[in-house]
């Protein structure tokens, strides 16, 4: 008997959308366009209209320049090519860069590693619920200040920041500004045209694109280093031959992203999810009532161990935080960064919703998660006072 | 995580968890806990004629934790009371597949097992006077 | 009326196989196994079933250790990660470089952004027919010489080195040596059991696998310091979401690349090519005639224009050399360093064959050849002497 | 490379490529090259009462180049030899659609035919002798 299994993890990846696997399809076996599309014949000519099709289509997503987007393999060079090349780029405007300890790995730890470089590194502060105000921001900009990065939709807590105030400070300040936009494309609007910045990484994989493609925003007339050297690909802001294949799935799937025709649906489900757990005792949300993302809902149970609250849920799949590469997680780094001990960091999960939850998916998940929260509590029952609060 | 199975079973289906009523004779509680470890365990055993005869815990844990004291607490019963010091953890995780890093926590069950000997003695020493 | 077109540039790219498409699938759409692999549910786990067995092909195929095979986005960020990463992780040993002309760019460009970084390069030499031998490689290893790194089979001549010779100077000598094995899956045996090696660059592209995938074999024990920073996947030497999809159809394809097997049918198509060309008076053979691989002939027409040879062969998927990102290629580099002029190596092709190539296609495309050849060497009649040599 | 189908078309099926046998009254010829440019161009022109009647060529250059000297002999033939050196290549390149990293290759086109149009003035004073 194949037990029901539910999927609530989409902020760490999607499933690619079937229409999108057909345009992969289509650049593939010997009877696709599967040339290289730097070749100057006419199969590599067929090739490249895919790439010009994709880049065309991701561009429009986010309201930017056709020749502002440069493919990568994913959001985590995006980031690191953010930092790294503008960084080394920009060294005689100074060393400093600002970013937040709510950021992904993906830019902290690229942050960490410039700091070894002898870059400086601020860390920006936010309130209670992850929201960084211009306050704060205008606070740690430095006349060296090279550039501030953000993430746009926190991929734990799904709180959103109000990017056209933080781009209006830092263009008043003359400093430059990445978004890392990992999980915005068809959750929430996204138009570089709406506000001031100079740099934004994208992932396909979060939207119901291929995983290991991904772009970053380059304003015209940003300068930045490259990081992988070669046959000068993109402008030779990124070497390599471009993946056809991956870039075409990535155009559709984010032509297919809307957020005003899907970010309700997910409202919805998130809500849904959201009415049926607030009600059981000792639960509480993470991140910001209203400034958030509709996919994502953050939770703490208190009092119940979250590996054994996972564990118990083998059903669903959730996630402590962020997916990462280790079985035993740390306690969050962004619930603790938010004010949660470690206990109830670690007493919290991640539900993700997307295009395929069912209302009936959140209302067996619902089942699932009062029993085997009731469950737990009352293994640990008489424990201490530090598994609560 | 890829428990091994008895570690799935017994975290999914721990026997002698419902907590003794109060002023059951003959039953005392002990505990641990560590906050850096995420781990707190309560035995209340039950001794008669030197005799563990029925053992409850409580835990807040990982499954590797619950398991263990699953494990523990099944082993103990109907053991004498020197066992409480007895558990081997160290020598036990290896057997229930549970992973060094998590060698901590399954010591704060031996932890628990010896604060119920030490109240033992206690009443032992009392009724003595 | 459909014109005939013949893809003779395998060497670019393959089209991808049929079988590597239906396991790149699986990992797909929402009913494949589309998840983390990262992540610790369920979902997760199949996601990694893949990635684990692609990692055991992959290793298989050239005899390494599972977990000396690190996932890149190709051979580009393979060839770059080993030359940056291992020059910047072990400054203590010497800040110098050994490598070659004859190299691909993305060995070659990172080379001199290396430089730029205050490292030495040095470029040791190689016969005219673009083989290097022991002797010239140990005089130009120093002291203080830390890495050398010599491709396998070169992508435009097809011509192949001794790395059993070379690795064996190479750890004589206490060098670390890189190989880019990029054209070498699936033509000629590469084994690094077989000889003295520390990094070796794959791409899963030129061999019936996906583009946008490659991997860095790691010697275990090798000291190399990660280029993109984040999740900490690949052991923290590589960082980013590994796409599952792209690994299963790595995985696959190097398992379906048995040089013994298909060694032999790709040479004798290479031959049945030459036996046509080599009558044409003025056709001569770049490379060398027996160290090479099987996929690749490249040939200079004397007094045929090579672009204008190209344009007139548009039925014919050749190229000027590698597939570059300009419609105008200057003369090959390559052919360039094995002393032609700039005149002979742009009156050069190449044509590389592959799985998918028939007698007839062959058969084919000398007939057109042998046209235009004619045809422009008509146009050009009376041209000077440094048209033809 | 994407050329303007004018460009293809040139290129593909040239007119006037077949060249003069030698000793044919009133031809002369005038070439060029540029060894960097990877280009040579050759005309022959045969001219009668000061009009060229009939033009040949001979080229070894890329597309662009091979289309612009076919378009230039058509242009030339039956216009004064005053053509030769007024064959505006400059003007010409847009049209024609050739890349403007590609004029060099083309002003070497005007070469070979103000070349043609030396020879024809040392005829003329020759024969004026
Ligand atoms: C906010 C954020 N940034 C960066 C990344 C990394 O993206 P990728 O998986 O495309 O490397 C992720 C997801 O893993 C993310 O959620
Ligand atoms: C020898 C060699 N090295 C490196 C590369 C780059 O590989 P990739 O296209 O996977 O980035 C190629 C092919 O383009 C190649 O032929």
């Amino acid at each position: 008997m194949e037990a029901k299994k539910i999927y609530l993890d989409y902020a760490a990846t999607t499933p690619v959308d079937p229409e999108v696997v057909e345009a992969m399809i289509q650049c593939l076996g010997p009877d696709g366009d599967y040339a290289n599309s730097s070749s100057s014949h006419f199969f590599g000519k067929s090739a490249k209209v895919h790439i010009d099709t994709a880049r065309g289509q991701i561009a429009a997503r986010i309201g930017a320049e056709v020749d502002s987007i440069c493919f990568t393999s994913g959001a985590t060079e995006s980031d690191n090519m953010a930092l790294i090349g503008t960084m080394n780029a920009n060294q005689h405007r100074g060393r400093h860069l600002i970013t937040s300890t709510l950021e992904h790995k993906a830019v902290l730890d690229t942050a960490y590693a410039l700091k070894d470089q002898g870059f400086e590194i601020t860390f920006v502060d936010h309130d209670e619920h992850g929201v960084i105000s211009t306050q704060q921001l205008a606070t740690a900009i430095r006349n060296d200040t090279v550039l501030v990065s953000i993430m746009h939709v926190n991929n734990e807590t799904g709180v959103l920041q109000d990017l056209a105030a933080l781009g209006e400070l830092c263009q008043e300040r003359g400093v430059l500004f990445h978004v890392d936009a990992a999980q915005s494309v068809g959750k929430v609007p996204l138009n570089v045209a709406d506000f001031s910045v100079d740099l934004v990484s994208l992932t396909a994989h979060k939207a119901y694109g291929p995983m290991g493609i991904g772009a970053l925003y380059i304003r015209k007339g940003m300068k930045i280093a490259p990081m992988i050297y070669g046959g000068e690909q993109e402008w030779g802001y990124r070497s390599g031959t471009l993946a056809t294949h991956q870039i075409a799935g990535f155009g559709k799937a984010f032509a297919l992203a809307d957020p005003d025709q899907e970010g309700p649906l997910l409202a919805a489900r998130r809500d849904q999810l959201w009415a049926g757990l607030k009600v059981i005792e000792g639960v509480s949300l993470n991140g910001h009532a209203t400034k958030r993302s509709p996919h994502i809902l953050n939770v703490t149970f208190a009092g119940v161990e979250g590996e054994s609250l996972r564990t118990s849920l083998a059903d669903v799949a959730i996630s402590a935080g962020s997916a990462c590469n280790s079985d035993v997680p740390d306690p969050s780094h962004v619930l603790r960064g938010m004010g949660l001990s470690d206990a109830l960091a670690s007493s919290s999960l991640r539900f993700s919703v997307g295009r395929f939850t069912t209302e009936s998916d959140i209302d067996y998940v619902l089942k699932r998660v009062r029993e085997e929260v009731l469950r737990l509590r009352e293994l640990a029952s008489g424990a201490p006072e530090w598994t609560v609060s | 995580m890829d428990y091994e199975s008895e570690v799935k079973q017994r975290f999914l289906s721990p026997n002698r968890v419902k907590s003794f009523e109060e002023g059951i004779a003959g039953v005392v509680s002990g505990e641990s806990s560590d906050r850096t470890l995420n781990v707190w365990v309560r035995f209340q055993v039950q001794v008669i004629n030197g005799l563990i005869r029925t053992i409850r815990f409580n835990v807040y844990g990982c499954p590797y934790t619950v398991a263990a004291v699953d494990w523990a607490a099944e082993w103990l019963e109907g053991r004498e009371t020197g066992a409480l010091l007895d558990l081997g953890m160290i020598d036990r995780r290896k057997e229930l597949g549970v992973p060094v890093d998590r060698l901590g926590k399954l010591l704060l069950i031996e932890d628990a097992a010896a604060a119920c000997q030490k109240k033992l003695e206690r009443l032992t020493t009392q009724d003595g006077n």
